[in-house]
């Protein structure tokens, strides 16, 4: 990264794919080689994306640091810079400041089982890790990913799921009511976590979606025995300068854009401050 | 080379104009024709009204961190297959100008030492703050003129307190005792007035000492970080605090060590800026989320951050550093007199009523 | 964004003083722009197609078309994208001809201007977003306001194609002005005899529901789902029971109650049904000069009636009716002549209105058809008439020609020679207007075998000479004065805007003109329709009308309502406003402006009010738009940032 | 208000680069004058180059501070047409219109901007030779006024000005 | 008598509150100035002051947020709320535009002859040190640690009170103390200051604001304070969507977002003056609004807060004015 923080590197668009009515998928390249070739990022580390002339927006890398071909973000289209982005093409040159933040912990998580909860967009974090796992497959035990969208058209990544489970993954797909021709799961996520009920055994629960989940999926994982520390999850802030200096993001003493977006529910209880 | 000099009052014009010779000079003065007008910090060019017999309404914060400034430029271009190419040209920190800033007061200098722990000490380095950071210098006068709103001696401060300062001014009854406390101040002070006289400088040093001496405030801020994160679920205590608060930004605006800002793109065609420009924690924008949802939505979880941000979260971040300078400046401006003090005195004060 | 922008030549038309290729060069230039050009006639199907073309190899997201006025081709060219795939809102358009190629001959000018407007229009397109229509339910009834013969013939045509048929008539009888006509011209034909019919016909259609003696009250809704509250009003009879025998009014002791019907020259009962034919035949008492009702001891009419319909108790009722659209045929009153000092004022009873006079011919009028003046009943011998009273006259305020007094006056001077063929008949008139078929031929037949004096002069000034009318005017075309002794003199009273017209207009939310007439959408080619989608215009209501073309008008209007009625749905227009609910206030300005009545509440969890747009009633002024204060409703295609998109590009 | 600004009145040179740069904003409705200026450009009545025209749905959706941008940011003049008062397309738009922009022309000079850069009328879509007439008129007392200086101070100039009030 | 008038409130006060939610009113904090305070037991009652230097117009704490965002139960108890002339006529006005409704505030009319600008107190005395301050028929008395300085009222009088035609509450359910007489009846008096400044030549006006307004930090203190800014969080100085102002801080942002300010108020503004008593930047903001007042007035007949039946004249129209 150049020693200017607000410097974005420029980036080309060269796939953008639609996922949902209101979520797209860009893979970016770095226009400069040499960047390129010595990027190096954690899964769970955040770029600020820039559309230049309307502003930067804060995503995670959902592509995995084993994957280099491209860098990955999903877009869930909702304000200004995210409608534009929504307009992009492949061949469009945006900017790009990364890798920000801290990541996961993906170290600390070797031997353990995982347990992904993922709901709509919320999805996109997890991928990544998820996708590092997987090409990392002997370090990992049992991988069990509920993954819930609205229907079936609201879902991410359909075009993944055969190598997810490929990758031995135990993938446990639900929508929130019936939808024709849908063969998976039915029912809210945190129902579906109940009728699964993984083992909190030597296992990290790794959520995140839309903040009504978590509350319910944080409810039903402290029912099946999952501690605070065992649970982790990715927050989201407004975000301008994405370094720990502007001072909108930060909840308690900690800055989301420096300190996180990863955090364990004991780590955030100890936080304090507004979610 | 002198180190001490005196100006005297009839002088200081002709003294001032000269200093601006030498380097981009700066002086508190009113803003306004009126006597009792705002004031702020402006370059000096004669015939402008200077200040010193009180504090400025405007901190001196915006000479390091303009309200508005230029973070990069960006132009799209066309190639001839008519996709678009950008290039980008950073506005990068410009080679600063050396400034001196004659007469700002302890309290404004001392806030400095919470940017520069934010702006310059990392992890990451702000380079356009450090930049103009390295070429400015100060010239601070021993302050004299403390109100019943200064509280400078309760955050660490003090009306004689230097730190940060590369100049000392002591204001006499019939001038200015100007004294370089560092050697890259020392070159300044070459003819532009002859010595003090023994009684002037040893009234000086008195009035020195005195102010040093001088206790302004009384506010006690041990352990308010821990004070506050008690008090931090009291929505009781917040809403009694602030239920008064018009939400508006002046107190963030005139305080010395607010420094929350905003970056934006501001765009015409093909070409554009990024801007960095003042925002203030008290605005409901400030944290309203693209999805609508916002974590402090109202004026009670704005002032309790800003309190928090103050006496607990940088505290708590950089080695028990306070956010606060003492100055003042929100208490005198706030359009329905909310006093911090009062605010940050409570923070103990039978905080396990509820 | 992906934008192109193509330049017409328009042939010669744009390309003769505007520097297309340089136009298509410079937009090339603009942010998002990938593709320009320049054609030949980009509105021909080859231009179409390569509009299409190039949205397809482009990938291209927007188009601007910098050609002729939108409001010539913009919906040509939305067609022409939506084709290609994109929605047809992520079309501009940039107006090069009309306001720039025709109207300067300087190419440079031209050309910079050219470039500017595609600039504009660039800019705004970066803020369009797709537009959705979405369909609505159709209710297939129709609203009939007025029973006058344009509402008859509207009401009778739709409830033949088998709609459901709500009338109403604020006077007790349906008819309107033309069940007060003796004869109409040209044709002489007796009145009542030809309206008759019809108004049975509206009694008897079973798809027809007639509230007479009713006024609107409250509309709301919009085309497709109108609701209207109807106030029936007091009749003190009750209408299911009455049968219309009229034995109340033969006893009715208060004998000297207003005659409404006959314009005033009789008297009438206070319990009274106006005329043997009227539909509906019922009775109704006139309050004020019911005995019972002004607190004397009376009730006869209770006592007598055989079917106890009588109720002094009643009050007035609301109705509520719910309809798909509505034609709007309230027709037109007599202007006042009292306002001409120099003609009495209104002081002299043998000076009478030409309506007066129809009464006074009409064989159910006063004197039984009989001609007498109404100060002492005797026959004239000499009868001027006085055209152009409240018509063509600025310093009344009346400035238009009412149509039909030409032709009437002809037609009750005939009448009179063939009632009183001993007696002289003068018309001082201004010009003769009778542009009908066989109209002109008609006034030719009362001057030439009917002997009537048409003197073409204006009155000056008419006075009390004995017991008998002096009538001093001018003979324009012989140059002298003219001094007529008349018996009875009638003026031909214009026509002016029906009594209310304006709250009516209000309650529609269809504007009119500073006379009151309605405005129609389009003076030539949308003469029934109004601005007010669903709304439709019969009759007088409109503008002075014959007969026939009023008849016409009525048909007319209900040929659109059955076209509207032919489809189950409708597709709303989606340039409307739009409530962006978070930054709402719940100020309530918008609902407060709106002409409409478009916005209305909407209540969210935790009673918190927000304004909600109905799509469907909402025409897309905009006066919400500039009118709330934090831009939460947003004109959608007209949006601030939309305008302030092709504002920026102007400001230096 | 009557407005002797000795700068602005003197009429500015008429050359063809002063002609180029003039700009003028014309606001008009759908309806009504833009049907006229339609009209207008139907019938070939030569009108000055300087007009911009942005296409709004009624003059009820003019908001008078598109007015107050467009100024502030040195666009050289304003023109806002409607259809004439009764004949509103949507019946009442011009009546609002109508008083919220007399309020705005008297109050634009009491912050020290020209209300001559500002006007309003009323063209129905039928008045082609009207709106030639308005457009020729209104676009010569912009050249006369010349270049709007905006509201920016110029560079460097600090301004003191005693307010006088007390 | 200002020591009377004080027990009456108390007193009213202490009568009222059981009836009320609670009640809105001023506390002294310094002595030149009060805080606005909110009070719901009756302990605190005796804090309530009243006086010329209770300059704050509390109309707006009934309609800014949270209140605006959650509207009271149906059967919520009423506010009660002290207020000045001025402050009645706000309002009066958010009652006009059904912001609050009639039943729901309990209001104590306080005739007021007029508020104590501090700034120009601060032409007299040095602020610091101020010890005391109080009101003796119609002069300051300021103690300092050494003197006693007596200042006409006239001279340190608030700028919107010196042409006051409202002294007196135009609604209150409650009066405390005795109505005073205006010192304005008509637009000459009233209008004094924009006469003058619309007296100078065209140039000098404009320079006049640029000089004014560039001293603007638009820390939007106006705005938040005024009482009929009712968009508060949701105003468009600050929103790019829709986007009307950038980041930029040169003049004509500062006068969009003035002219934005201003517009919004034309026909509704009541001339409270709080937009320019809460200025940091000593900008005479109300002044703009000023002559908005005065050309509705002049136009049509129009003065904001009078009639609570009235409707804004910008929210409605009269076909037949041709010639405004």
């Amino acid at each position: 990264m150049n020693n200017n923080p607000y410097l974005p590197e420029l980036a080309t668009v060269q796939e953008v794919i639609t996922e949902t009515g209101n979520i797209r998928t860009l893979r970016l390249t770095l226009d400069n080689k040499e960047s390129m070739e010595k990027f190096t990022f954690r899964p769970g580390q955040v770029g600020q994306l820039s559309v230049f002339g309307t502003g930067e927006s804060t995503f995670v890398i959902n592509s995995p640091p084993t994957r280099r071909d491209y860098l990955q973000f999903s877009v869930m289209k909702a304000g200004e810079v995210t409608s534009r982005i929504h307009q992009l093409n492949a061949g469009d040159q945006v900017g790009l400041r990364a890798p920000l933040g801290n990541g996961f912990g993906f170290e600390e998580m070797k031997g353990h089982d995982i347990l992904f909860v993922g709901g709509g967009i919320g999805m996109a974090p997890l991928r990544t890790l998820l996708l590092y796992m997987i090409d990392n497959r002997a370090d990992y035990g049992d991988i069990t990913v509920i993954y819930g969208a609205r229907s079936p058209k609201d879902m991410c990544y359909t075009y993944e799921f055969e190598e997810w489970r490929a990758g031995g993954v135990n993938l446990v797909l639900t929508v929130d009511a019936e939808f024709p021709g849908w063969k998976e799961r039915v029912g809210f996520v945190p129902t579906v976590l109940n009728e699964e009920a993984p083992s909190p055994n030597n296992r990290i629960a790794v959520v995140c979606g839309p903040p009504i989940m978590i509350k319910f999926v944080l409810f039903n994982l402290k029912e099946l025995g999952y501690e605070d520390p065992q649970i982790i999850t990715t927050l989201e802030k407004r975000m301008k300068c994405g370094i720990g200096i502007c001072g909108r993001c930060n909840a308690g003493s900690k800055y989301v854009c420096l300190d996180g977006p990863v955090f364990s529910y004991d780590q955030i209880r100890a936080m304090g401050g507004e979610l | 080379m002198a180190v001490k000099i005196f100006i005297a009052a009839d002088r200081l014009d002709s003294v001032l104009e000269k200093l601006s010779t030498k380097i981009d000079l700066w002086i508190p003065a009113l803003l306004k024709d009126d006597k009792s007008g705002p004031t702020g910090f402006v370059q000096y060019t004669p015939g402008i009204t200077p200040a010193f017999d009180r504090q400025t309404t405007m901190p001196l914060k915006k000479l390091l961190l303009p309200q508005e400034e230029t973070l990069l430029r960006f132009k799209y271009q066309k190639d001839p297959e008519g996709s678009l190419k950008t290039t980008i040209a950073l506005d990068d920190p410009k080679e600063a100008r050396p400034t001196l800033v004659f007469g700002a007061r302890s309290c404004d200098v001392r806030a400095l030492v919470t940017l520069d722990r934010v702006f310059a000490n990392g992890p990451y380095v702000d380079p356009y703050y450090v930049q103009r950071r390295k070429n400015t210098l100060f010239a601070t006068l021993v302050c004299g003129q403390t109100d019943s709103k200064c509280f400078c001696s309760s955050v660490g401060g003090g009306p004689a307190d230097m730190e940060g300062s590369h100049l000392r001014i002591v204001r006499l009854e019939d001038g200015y005792l100007v004294e370089a406390l560092s050697k890259d101040a020392q070159p300044l002070l070459a003819d532009l007035a002859e010595a003090p006289d023994k009684s002037r400088d040893q009234l000086a040093a008195k009035l020195v000492k005195e102010a040093s001496k001088r206790q302004v405030g009384d506010l006690d801020t041990k352990d308010c970080a821990p004070a506050f994160r008690n008090r931090f679920q009291q929505n009781d205590y917040w809403a009694s605090m602030v239920s008064q608060c018009l939400s508006c930004g002046v107190c963030t605006y005139v305080c010395p060590t607010c420094y929350c800002f905003s970056i934006t793109d501001e765009t015409r065609n093909l070409e554009g800026e990024r801007l960095r420009s003042w925002d203030s924690c008290m605005f409901y924008h400030y944290t309203l989320e693209a999805s609508g949802h916002n974590p402090r939505p109202t004026k009670l979880e704005r002032y309790r951050n800003r309190v928090g941000h103050k006496f607990s979260y940088i505290p708590e971040r950089y080695e028990g550093l306070l956010g606060c300078c003492g100055c003042g400046r929100c208490i005198r401006s706030c359009p329905v007199n909310i006093d911090i003090r009062q605010v940050v005195g409570n923070l103990k004060e039978n905080s396990n009523e509820q | 964004m992906r934008i192109g922008v193509f330049v017409c030549n328009c042939g010669t038309n744009i390309a003769g003083t505007v520097d297309t290729k340089k136009v298509a060069a410079e937009a090339l230039g603009f942010a998002d722009v990938v593709y320009a050009t320049n054609y030949m006639y980009t509105c021909s199907e080859p231009g179409q197609q390569e509009i299409q073309r190039a949205i397809a190899e482009q990938g291209l997201q927007g188009v601007v078309v910098a050609a002729c006025s939108p409001r010539m081709h913009e919906p040509t060219f939305r067609r022409a994208v939506e084709k290609a795939g994109l929605n047809r809102y992520m079309f501009e358009m940039a107006n090069i001809r009309e306001h720039v190629s025709w109207i300067g001959n300087d190419r440079e000018a031209n050309t910079s201007k050219a470039i500017d407007l595609v600039r504009m229009a660039v800019a705004k397109l970066r803020f369009n977003a797709p537009l959705f229509s979405s369909k609505m339910p159709v209710n297939k009834r129709l609203l009939v306001i007025g029973g006058g013969v344009a509402g008859i013939q509207a009401a009778l045509d739709c409830a033949d194609g088998g709609m459901d048929v709500v009338m109403v008539e604020r006077q007790q009888y349906i008819g309107g002005k033309m069940a007060k006509l003796d004869k109409t011209f040209p044709t002489i034909d007796c009145s009542s005899c030809i309206l008759g019919p019809k108004m049975v016909d509206v009694a008897q259609k079973e798809n027809i529901t007639l509230y007479a003696a009713s006024e609107i009250e409250s509309i709301s809704g919009y085309i497709g789902n109108f609701t209207v509250e109807i106030r029936k009003k007091t009749t003190f009879v009750n209408w299911e029971a009455c049968t219309g025998c009229g034995a109340c009014m033969e006893k009715c002791p208060s004998k000297k109650a207003a005659d409404y019907f006959n314009e005033g020259l009789g008297a009438a009962r206070a319990i009274n049904i106006p005329f043997p034919q009227a539909i509906p035949k019922k009775a109704m008492i006139d309050a004020a000069y019911c005995r019972q009702l002004n607190g004397k001891k009376c009730g006869v009419c209770a006592k007598i009636c055989p079917v106890k319909a009588i109720d002094f108790e009643m009050k007035d009722e609301i109705v509520t009716e719910k309809v798909g659209a509505i034609i709007v045929a309230t027709g037109y009153d007599l202007f006042d002549h009292a306002v001409y000092g120099e003609y009495g004022g209104g002081r002299y009873p043998d000076v009478i209105s030409g309506l007066q006079y129809e009464r006074i011919l009409s064989a159910s009028g006063p004197f039984g058809g009989h001609i007498r003046r109404p100060s002492d009943g005797k026959e004239p011998k000499e009868i001027v008439f006085i055209s152009c009273v409240g018509s063509r006259d600025a310093s009344v305020g009346r400035p238009y020609c009412s149509g039909i007094c030409c032709m009437y006056i002809a037609k009750q001077a005939i009448l009179t020679r063939d009632h009183l063929p001993e007696s002289n008949s003068y018309v001082f008139y201004m010009d003769i207007r009778s542009p009908g078929k066989n109209y002109d031929e008609f006034v030719r037949r009362a001057q030439e075998e009917y002997g009537v004096q048409y003197i073409r002069g204006r009155v000056g000034k008419i006075y009390r000479r004995g017991e008998r009318m002096v009538v001093q005017g001018a003979d324009t075309l012989l140059g002298v004065q003219v001094e007529v002794e008349a018996d009875l003199v009638v003026l031909a009273t214009g026509v002016e805007s029906s009594l209310g017209a304006g709250e009516l207009a209000e309650k529609l939310r269809i504007s009119y003109d500073q006379y009151g007439f309605y405005m129609e959408s389009h003076p030539k080619l949308r003469p029934v329709e109004t601005n007010t989608a669903g709304v439709y215009l019969a009759g007088a209501c409109q503008g002075p009308k014959d007969i026939p073309s009023s008849v016409a008008q009525g048909s007319a209007a209900a040929s659109k309502v059955q076209s509207l009625f032919a489809h189950d749905t409708i597709e709303t227009n989606p340039q409307v406003a739009l409530v962006n609910e978070r930054n709402c206030i719940a100020c309530g300005k918008c609902i407060q402006v709106c002409p409409f009545g478009a916005i209305q509440w909407k209540e969210l969890r935790g009673g918190i009010k927000k304004a909600e747009v109905l799509a469907s009633v909402c025409q897309g002024c905009g006066v919400c738009n500039a009118t709330c204060p934090p831009k939460a409703i947003q004109l959608q295609h007209a949006t601030d940032n939309q305008i302030l998109a092709e504002v920026n590009e102007l400001c230096a | 208000m009557t407005d002797s600004n000795p700068r602005s009145s003197a009429p500015a040179e008429d050359t063809a680069a002063n002609r180029q740069g003039i700009k003028i904003v014309g606001f008009l409705c759908n309806w009504c004058s833009y049907g006229g200026a339609d009209t207008a450009g139907v019938c070939r009545f030569k009108q000055p180059t300087d007009l911009r025209v942005v296409r709004i749905p009624c003059t009820g959706r003019m908001d008078p501070l598109f007015i107050a941008k467009s100024l502030i940011y040195g666009v050289d003049g304003v023109l806002v047409s409607g259809c004439h008062p009764r004949d509103c397309h949507y019946a009442v738009g011009n009546f609002y219109a109508r008083r919220r922009m007399e309020a705005f022309k008297a109050f634009l000079p009491f912050m020290g901007i020209d209300t001559r850069r500002f006007k309003y009328t009323w063209v129905s879509a039928s008045e082609g030779q009207q709106w030639q007439k308005v457009v020729t008129e209104f676009s010569e007392q912009i050249h006369m006024l010349g270049p709007n200086p905006g509201v920016e101070l110029r560079s460097g100039e600090i301004l003191k000005v005693s307010s006088g009030l007390k | 008598m200002l020591e009377t008038d004080r027990n009456q409130l108390h007193k009213c006060v202490e009568e009222a509150l059981p009836e009320l939610d609670m009640m809105i009113g001023w506390t002294r904090c310094d002595p030149l100035q009060t805080t606005p305070v909110f009070i719901r037991d009756a302990k605190s009652i005796s804090s309530l002051t009243l006086g010329p230097f209770c300059s704050q117009n509390l109309a707006g704490y009934l309609v800014k947020p949270p209140a605006l965002d959650a509207p009271p139960k149906p059967d919520a108890k009423p506010i009660g709320i002290c207020v000045k002339g001025c402050d009645s006529r706000s309002l009066v006005a958010l009652i006009q535009e059904k912001f609050i409704t009639r039943q729901r505030v309990r209001i104590f009319g306080i005739p007021c002859g007029g508020t104590v600008d501090w700034r120009k107190v601060a032409r007299h005395v040095e602020l610091g040190s101020v010890k005391s301050a109080d009101v003796q028929d119609r002069v300051l008395v300021i103690e300092d640690s050494t003197t006693t300085h007596r200042i006409a009222l006239e001279e340190v009088l608030s700028r919107k009170c010196l042409g006051c035609r409202h002294p007196n509450p135009v609604i209150s359910d409650v009066l405390i103390g005795a109505e005073v007489s205006p010192r304005s009846t008509g637009m000459e008096t009233s209008y004094r200051d924009v006469d003058e400044l619309d007296a100078k030549p065209l140039e000098e006006r404009l320079a006049f604001w640029q000089s004014e307004l560039d001293r603007c930090i638009r820390c939007y203190a106006c705005r938040n304070a005024c009482p009929l800014c009712v968009c508060q969080d949701r105003c468009i100085v600050e929103t790019r969507e829709p986007r009307w102002l950038t980041q930029h801080v040169g003049v004509p942002e500062k006068f969009l977002f003035h002219f934005i300010h201003a517009m919004h108020l034309a026909g509704r503004c009541t001339g409270c003056g709080e937009c320019e008593r809460v200025c940091p930047m000593d900008i005479p903001v109300t002044l703009i609004k000023e002559k908005l007042n005065k050309i509705m007035e002049e136009m049509l007949g129009y003065s904001a807060g009078l009639d609570p039946e009235a409707v804004p004249p910008l929210l409605t129209f009269n076909p037949g004015e041709t010639e405004i």
